[in-house]
């Protein structure tokens, strides 16, 4: 493993403070945290919500880009399906996501930094349960160390002029 | 596996050459695009022949891998009326851009020919000169040796050696720990150079103004890190899932040798499993997993 | 038209009818069956009731056994038909139960092998044209009634006919000849596993079937199901005591196509029956002199 | 140049006692892209919006980022505020730090202060990427559609017209009416259907703003709300509408036979015909599957022709054919009905083969004193009055696992109904109904039911009939009492079944025509269950009637005036505003592979030609173009589109790749 | 008893029910089409839809002790008609092995043909009618029932008197004891 080695829950600062971002489609999942806001349901201030018409919007792309900016979990929330305002838009979030989450596992990334989940604009508390859990399992886990641009982990392009160079003399060898 | 050992190149490599004769002195072609002998034995390349006396430059081996679709696209705004040889894989390919409407049928020719598996080049040249050659991964998984498509033809269909792909890659991956799969994944991303010759030998990737090449859209840095590289290697992954035609070629044109297969195949049997049994160019109606959706899709995010 | 041949239990014995005329009609139509060399009981009437493996890992073996002759097996009993399609459809549909299943039996089984109920092959394979041609003695002028039970249509699943309106035996007897009547019977349980433990409630739902099998006037009832037969037409003595006198004569279908295809009864084991089978065959016999001499008479006036 | 005012407001002490508001105005004074910052207590107050246009014209602004509340409470009061200022509406941007922040964390004042000046930072970093929009406009065609010609459909067509608008019904049969003409009497009040629905009909057709076009299918729907461009097509009569007079003298010796459906197939009718005898227009039409003329015209032959010599007229027209037109709309309605379950799939109630076991709308017309019987009730084998009628309710409905999951509405008052016209027409009858449950919420409902037991001596049994079959002369039904704990056995003359309402069987197609939701059954979706029951996702498509899910005459006359209501409030505009935070193509970087086309809701999305010049020749390629009118703005083809062609305005790659950066900036 | 009480008691065998039968019972909305189909429905102590109502409400000890379950001829009308997709016919069997498995067997009579039933099978792999009977009627205590048909059976030629023993009796049995080892692990589950 190289050194910028992925901390372990063990390593985690006592004081670490995840950040998360919540992608949230405007019609269900944003309105269901202003619910949780005018019902004063009470969550960790961790969570950043960036407002979305809808999930069918979020492009894996921007989880990914979230990541790298070393961001320590992201939720895409929208409306549970057949409820889109858009009819069809979260079958396509579903679909996408569905993928999406199994590679980024594939990738080594922590599933429990990575969460799809419908809420509606009724669902207030479920907003509030769905973020404070995923606060605290992410806070268990440590920052996020993975996929991070801040950790140069720089290509050493020694090797690859090496192979280059070699094939280069076989073929002129050959020639 | 066999098929390469009784199967006679030197008969349909003749075929192919009276082939090319024919068309290009017809007129029916103005140019045939096939493949000829490379500068090393186990690198045979591309060739474009216009004239009916270079059609003997014409050779059929078992190192003519290369995709010769994706050289479609280039032709499109000419008048010209191209003919191209066509494995199992390259149909594929050749329906995948129909499909995406990057090339159009009419000023096309696919000749078929059924292809017995291909030998891995890159072992080809690590091995001592008469060593046996194993066929390249992408062809140890074809299914669909046979032309699906095809104007014309050459040779006889042949024996698929292979009816499931083999996941065992794929599952050996999923199965470690977090931590390992991403030191395995950057210790991969970390040799890639972003010479972005996967994406340009891809049948899939076949857009015209890739985001790649999109510096000032945002998206991403020209920087080459594990960071920016896996970013490159995801996204490229997800832009060709339920697309690639596993044809091989990203891997195999790979200078740094990163496993990309292990990427889209990651894809396939995810949506093979979740959306259904999904075969990529096999023709050019059946939607994309990802451009339409079943409201019984699993669910799991509830 | 080869079958693995799994006659079970009851065709030993209480069916032996069943057996007997089975393997008569089908080799006259050019049915070839080979019995499972040393099959066991399919557990039917009560595996079930104590576990699911052993309910399926029991007709599991017989399977297997078929399977590595790579033959479908062909079963006239409706039960041991029931039993044996469990074990094969559970088993093609889940890798886990077909593990564990071979695990159990110590055989290979893949639900390869498929479980045949033997007059869905006479319907369904061989079709009623081929059994119509070979009658010489049609059932002309027999009022009969079908009878199929349970196990041949329920759970849908596993059933070889319509669940609600099965109509192979049906179809078979047109084609022998007899006037089949309509009753709403045809899938209405005998009570036959019941008999034995509770005769009181087994006779009071044979006694069900039997009274709208007289009040439809059927002249006997046909069946596929060796239960049935038995409780249908053992259960008329005791029936008998309780001043319900029934005489219907009951038929398994092999013996019906035996009779028309001018077998002898013997041979179809016909005399066996509890239920004196004359009357039937004299209503042939007086339908056919009836005939001849309607023949004369016509001849006579012409 | 970026020149960005922020505004962070208190809401009094809403986010101010928990938000240190004033650190929040201080922390992003010098973050890129920002000219002004301060805070204020209440930002949406007259004070504080002046505040804010003030600050736009001293401090020469050209952004406003706004944090306060949750901009579905204010955006609208906000963007009107910046406008009044001289600054687009769209060069606004809100930070929720209210219901996202100070109500969520009280009392954790520093961490709330933290979130709220990365919210802030977000904002001010998607404005800075955001472009002036402007909203579109487009013109009203002042001419509605209505979809369907029964009594949901005719309704409609009659409350748009009375309020002045044009409005055309489309049939695809001979005449309208619909299922409604096919009923005899109507419940609670057993008032005769024809009596209430012909005078609807001949209102419809006399009416100066209606046009009737019968015998006519919908082909294509193309355009967006207030412009809608159908086409329709009409199909073959064979009869001259224009010189027949409707006299039905054709009618009498025609020797072409065939089942009656409006009849529900009890008898025969001739090949040409008109469906019923109050038919509107009352002009026939010739049945080409049956017409002996026709029939041996496909053989190579031509005979008959009795109704062409007959006709006094000369109407008749063999040489007819399909014809397409196209014309315009601003608004459709869908009112396109039902149609009733085909119980013939239930083998336990005789897969349909027993002639006594009838559904609901035979029963209709057996009744019916213009239908097959006289109004006699009899059974459809021997034609004798039954002695006793088993009624079986929920066939096809709620059944999730043979016919369909939902309670189909109006069952239990019409087999009531039925079953006290029987009483009625046949006293010695005995009447027997197997429920499951009895559901009659509405007005006089519950009264009639329980008339029908009282008054009527109906028999409920509570059970579901498990099987019927014939017995001789007779059915005989098994069901359970399960009140009783016991199995129930009758012989019945007749069986008559309350079979489900389902949707038109054609109403997939129609809802992919017109570019609208449809539910698992086919059931057009609604815009919202609650608070948009006769709106569709398709601004100027609105729903009548049954089509959107099994509903009863007095529901469905309701929703065709609720829907008329919608379309002359659209239809009263001169002008519709359209949104411009819709997805646009980029041409350069669009491939035309065509795969946003089907992922769009909307249909909005089409690949359109384009010529381009290329090394010095101008060639022709294909791309996608977005119709900004119709597209709703969801951003399903921008994550679909590989090379980042499609974007979706006020929401592009770029504006949220800023927000996500502007976020993590202070991630160490 | 209260009913909170009466389902506390049931609590434990609510669970087994769920995790042994694999069916859910709360789709059942008790349209009694069951019951209405049951050919043994006349002489259940309790009708179908009864039963089902019982485990519903999760009063499994109740459904369990009853003799309907015994009654029950497997014909699986009930499942075939339900309009819920509730497999009431496993419904039963499952309530049948745990009524055996908790010793609350209201129809001995029935399950020790069973049992019979599963011995000769051990000692034969197949089944030996004139055992059955004799066995049957051994442990029921009906010495003579069905004794008078065998009789007849002989004389219709169709009971064979000699058993038939497997060649591979030896396999047989390690199946079926396999099977059945399965089947105690894992309490029947489906």
């Amino acid at each position: 493993m190289s050194d910028n080695s992925v901390k372990t829950a063990n390593d985690v600062a006592e004081n670490f403070e995840p950040k998360i971002l919540v992608f949230a489609c405007n019609w269900c999942t944003y309105a269901g945290a202003d619910l949780a806001g005018t019902s004063r349901l009470q969550y960790p201030p961790n969570v950043r919500i960036l407002r979305v018409p809808c999930s069918c919007r979020v492009n894996p792309q921007f989880v990914i880009r979230a990541f790298q900016r070393g961001i320590d979990g992201v939720l895409v929330a929208g409306c549970h399906p057949g409820d889109c305002h858009y009819t069809t838009g979260n079958y396509y979030t579903r679909r996408r996501f569905l993928l999406i989450n199994r590679m980024m596992e594939y990738m080594g990334i922590d599933p429990k930094r990575f969460h799809t989940r419908w809420i509606s604009g009724a669902e207030g508390p479920k907003f509030q349960q769905v973020v404070t859990e995923m606060i605290e399992e992410v806070r268990a886990i440590g920052p996020n160390r993975k996929l991070r641009d801040d950790m140069k982990v720089t290509v050493n392009t020694d090797d690859i002029v090496a192979s280059v160079e070699a094939d280069t003399k076989v073929v002129a060898d050959n020639v | 596996m066999s098929n390469a050992f009784v199967y006679n190149f030197d008969q349909v490599q003749n075929e192919m050459r009276a082939m090319a004769k024919e068309l290009l002195e017809s007129g029916e072609a103005t140019m045939v695009i096939g493949w000829e002998k490379g500068a090393l034995p186990y690198q045979s390349t591309p060739v474009m022949i216009r004239s009916a006396e270079d059609v003997d430059k014409l050779i059929w081996d078992a190192y003519c891998q290369q995709n010769l679709s994706t050289y479609l696209i280039d032709y499109i705004y000419t008048d010209e009326k191209v003919a191209i040889f066509a494995k199992g894989c390259d149909t594929r390919a050749y329906n995948r851009l129909i499909q995406d409407n990057r090339i159009k049928a009419e000023k096309c020719i696919v000749i078929g020919v059924p292809c017995p598996g291909m030998k891995n080049a890159r072992e080809a040249a690590r091995l001592p000169e008469n060593a046996e050659v194993p066929m390249a991964n992408a062809c140890k998984e074809c299914r669909y040796p046979n032309p699906v498509v095809f104007d014309k033809r050459v040779g006889t269909d042949v024996t698929a050696w292979c009816t499931e792909r083999d996941f065992s890659d794929v599952e050996a991956i999923e199965a470690m720990p977090a931590d390992d799969k991403y030191a395995f994944w950057q210790s991969q991303y970390t040799k890639c150079i972003r010479c972005y010759a996967c994406r340009n030998i891809c049948p899939a990737c076949n857009c015209t103004s890739c985001i790649f090449d999109q510096s000032a859209s945002g998206w991403c840095s020209k920087d080459i890190n594990a960071s920016e590289n896996q970013f490159y290697g995801v996204t490229r992954a997800f832009h060709v899932a339920g697309r690639c035609i596993e044809c091989g070629q990203c891997e195999m044109v790979c200078p740094s040798e990163v496993p990309i297969m292990l990427m889209n195949k990651k894809f396939i049997k995810d949506i093979d499993s979740l959306f259904g049994a999904h075969e990529a160019g096999l023709d050019t109606n059946t939607p994309a997993p990802l451009s339409h959706f079943s409201v019984s899709d699993p669910e799991e995010f509830m | 038209m080869d079958y693995a041949y799994f006659p079970g239990c009851s065709l030993e014995s209480t069916g032996i009818e069943f057996h007997m005329s089975a393997k008569a009609v089908t080799k006259a139509l050019g049915i070839n069956l080979i019995e499972i060399p040393d099959w066991n009981c399919c557990g039917a009437s009560s595996a079930h009731t104590r576990g699911h493996w052993i309910s399926l890992a029991l007709p599991a073996r017989n399977m297997a056994i078929a399977e590595a002759a790579k033959l479908d097996v062909a079963i006239p009993c409706a039960a041991c038909y029931a039993r044996s399609k469990q074990v094969e459809v559970e088993v093609s549909q889940s890798a886990e139960t077909r593990a564990k299943i071979e695990e159990i039996i110590g055989r290979p089984y893949k639900g390869e092998s498929k479980a045949r109920n033997l007059t869905d092959i006479l319907y369904r394979d061989l079709g009623v044209d081929k059994i119509a041609a070979k009658v010489v003695r049609p059932l002309d002028g027999l009022n009969v009634l079908t009878y199929y039970g349970c196990l041949m249509t329920r759970p849908p699943e596993l059933a070889c006919d319509d669940v609600e309106d099965p109509v192979s035996l049906d179809e078979i007897m047109k084609a022998l000849g007899a006037n089949v009547l309509q009753w709403g019977f045809k899938t209405e349980c005998c009570g036959g596993s019941l008999t034995a433990c509770r005769p009181k409630v087994g006779l009071d739902m044979t006694q069900k079937i039997l009274d709208a099998a007289i009040k439809a006037g059927a002249d006997c009832i046909v069946t596929a199901c060796p239960m049935c037969h038995s409780n249908l037409d053992m259960r008329q003595a005791q029936l008998a005591k309780h001043d319900h006198n029934y005489h219907m004569p009951v038929f398994f279908i092999t013996e019906m196509i035996g009779l028309a295809l001018g077998m002898k009864q013997k041979d179809l084991g016909v005399d066996r029956h509890f239920i004196a089978t004359e009357e039937v065959m004299c209503k042939l016999e007086e339908y056919e002199q009836e005939q001849i001499q309607k023949m004369m008479n016509e001849g006579g006036e012409a | 140049m970026e020149r960005v005012g922020v505004f962070i407001c208190h809401c009094g002490s809403n986010i101010g006692a928990v938000v240190d508001c004033a650190r929040v105005a201080e922390s992003v004074k010098d973050y890129p892209g920002v000219a002004f910052s301060t805070d204020y207590k209440y930002m949406c107050s007259e004070p504080g919006q002046e505040m804010i246009q003030n600050a736009i014209r001293e401090h020469n602004l050209n952004r406003v980022v706004v944090a306060s509340c949750s901009p579905r409470m204010h955006e609208k009061t906000f963007r009107a505020c910046v406008a009044k200022a001289g600054l687009n509406e769209y060069m606004f941007e809100m930070a929720n730090i209210r219901e996202h922040c100070s109500w969520v964390h009280a009392g954790r004042n520093e961490e709330a202060t933290e979130k709220a000046i990365d919210l802030v930072k977000m904002a001010i970093s998607k404005v800075c990427n955001n472009e002036v929009l402007m909203k579109g406009h487009a013109p009203v065609t002042k001419r509605a559609l209505v979809v369907g010609g029964g009594i949901a459909g005719i309704q409609c067509a009659l409350d748009i017209a009375n309020n002045g608008y044009q409005v055309d019904i489309l049939e695809r049969t001979p005449s309208i009416g619909g299922k409604m003409s096919q009923i005899d009497k109507t419940f609670p009040t057993i008032d005769c259907s024809a009596c209430i629905l012909t005078p609807k009909m001949v209102e419809a057709s006399s009416h100066p703003n209606i046009k009737l076009i019968t015998f006519a299918e919908l082909e294509k729907v193309d355009g967006y709300v207030g412009n809608f461009e159908v086409t329709i097509r009409s199909k073959a009569r064979s009869v001259d509408m224009s010189k027949c007079t409707g006299c039905g003298t054709c009618m009498t010796k025609c020797p072409g036979k065939a089942d009656d459906e409006f009849n529900m197939n009890l008898r025969k009718r001739t090949a040409i015909y008109t469906p019923f005898p109050q038919a509107i227009p009352n002009k026939p039409v010739i049945d080409r599957e049956s017409c002996l003329k026709f029939k041996s015209r496909k053989e190579g032959k031509d005979v008959c022709g009795v109704c062409a010599k007959l006709c006094p007229a000369g109407a008749i027209d063999y040489e007819q054919q399909d014809e397409l037109f196209t014309e315009r709309y601003g608004a459709i309605v869908m009112a396109t009905g039902y149609e009733q379950f085909d119980h013939s799939i239930y083998g336990e109630y005789g897969y349909g083969k027993y002639p006594d076991v009838i559904s609901g709308l035979h029963f209709e017309r057996l009744v019916n004193a213009s239908g097959p019987t006289q109004g006699h009730i009899v059974r459809p084998s021997d034609h004798k009055e039954p002695k006793t009628v088993v009624m079986v309710k929920c066939v096809g409905s709620r059944d999730p696992e043979h016919g369909k999951s939902y309670c189909s509405r109006t069952c239990c008052m019409y087999t009531a109904k039925q079953a006290t016209m029987i009483r009625d027409h046949c006293p010695d009858t005995k009447v027997y109904v197997f429920y499951m449950d009895v559901r009659t919420p509405g007005k006089l409902y519950d009264e009639f039911y329980n008339r029908t037991r009282e008054e009527y001596g109906v028999e409920y049994i509570r059970g579901r009939v498990s099987k019927i079959y014939q017995d001789g002369e007779t059915l005989r039904v098994k069901g359970e009492d399960t009140l009783l704990g016991r199995q129930i056995e009758i012989d019945a003359d007749m069986v008559i079944l309350a079979n489900a309402m389902i949707p038109n069987p054609d109403s997939e197609r129609m809802a992919q025509i017109v570019g609208i939701g449809y539910d698992k059954d086919g059931w057009f979706t609604e815009s919202h269950p609650k608070l948009g029951p006769v709106e569709t996702h398709t601004a100027g498509v609105f729903l009548a009637g049954a089509c959107q899910g099994p509903k009863d005459i007095p529901d469905s006359v309701a929703q065709a005036g609720a829907a008329a209501v919608k379309v002359c409030a659209l239809l009263s505009k001169d002008q519709l505003e359209t949104e411009p935070t819709v997805s646009k193509v980029d041409n350069k970087l669009c491939s035309g592979c065509g795969l946003c086309v089907p992922v769009c809701p909307y249909k909005a999305i089409s690949l359109e030609t384009i010529q381009e010049r290329v090394a010095g020749k101008t060639i022709e390629r294909q791309v996608a173009n977005i119709n900004g009118s119709l597209c709703q703005g969801c951003g399903a083809c921008t994550v679909t589109c590989r090379s980042g062609a499609a974007n979706l305005k006020h929401f592009t790659n770029a504006q949220i790749l800023a927000e996500v950066d502007a976020l993590c900036q202070t991630i160490l | 008893m209260t009913l909170n009480e009466r389902q506390q008691q049931n609590e434990a065998l609510r669970s087994e029910f769920l995790r042994r039968s694999g069916v859910d019972v709360s789709k059942c909305y008790q349209c009694g089409k069951c019951s209405a189909g049951c050919p043994v429905g006349d002489h259940m102590d309790i009708p179908t839809n009864k039963i089902m109502r019982l485990v519903q409400m999760g009063l499994i000890d109740e459904a369990m002790q009853s003799s309907a379950i015994w009654l029950c001829a497997s014909c699986v009308t009930c499942t075939t008609r339900c309009p819920k997709g509730v497999d009431v016919a496993h419904v039963m069997e499952t309530l049948r092995q745990m009524a055996k498995d908790h010793n609350c067997v209201a129809e001995k009579n029935i399950d020790k043909f069973h049992t019979v039933w599963m011995n000769i099978l051990h000692k034969m792999g197949r089944m030996y009618e004139p055992g059955l009977i004799v066995g049957r009627n051994m442990v029921t205590g009906n010495i003579f029932q069905d004794t008078s048909f065998g009789v007849p059976y002989l004389a219709h030629r169709k009971l064979k008197l000699m058993p038939y023993k497997s060649n591979n009796i030896d396999e047989i049995k390690r199946m079926i004891e396999k099977a059945e080892a399965m089947d105690r692990e894992e309490g029947g589950a489906r």
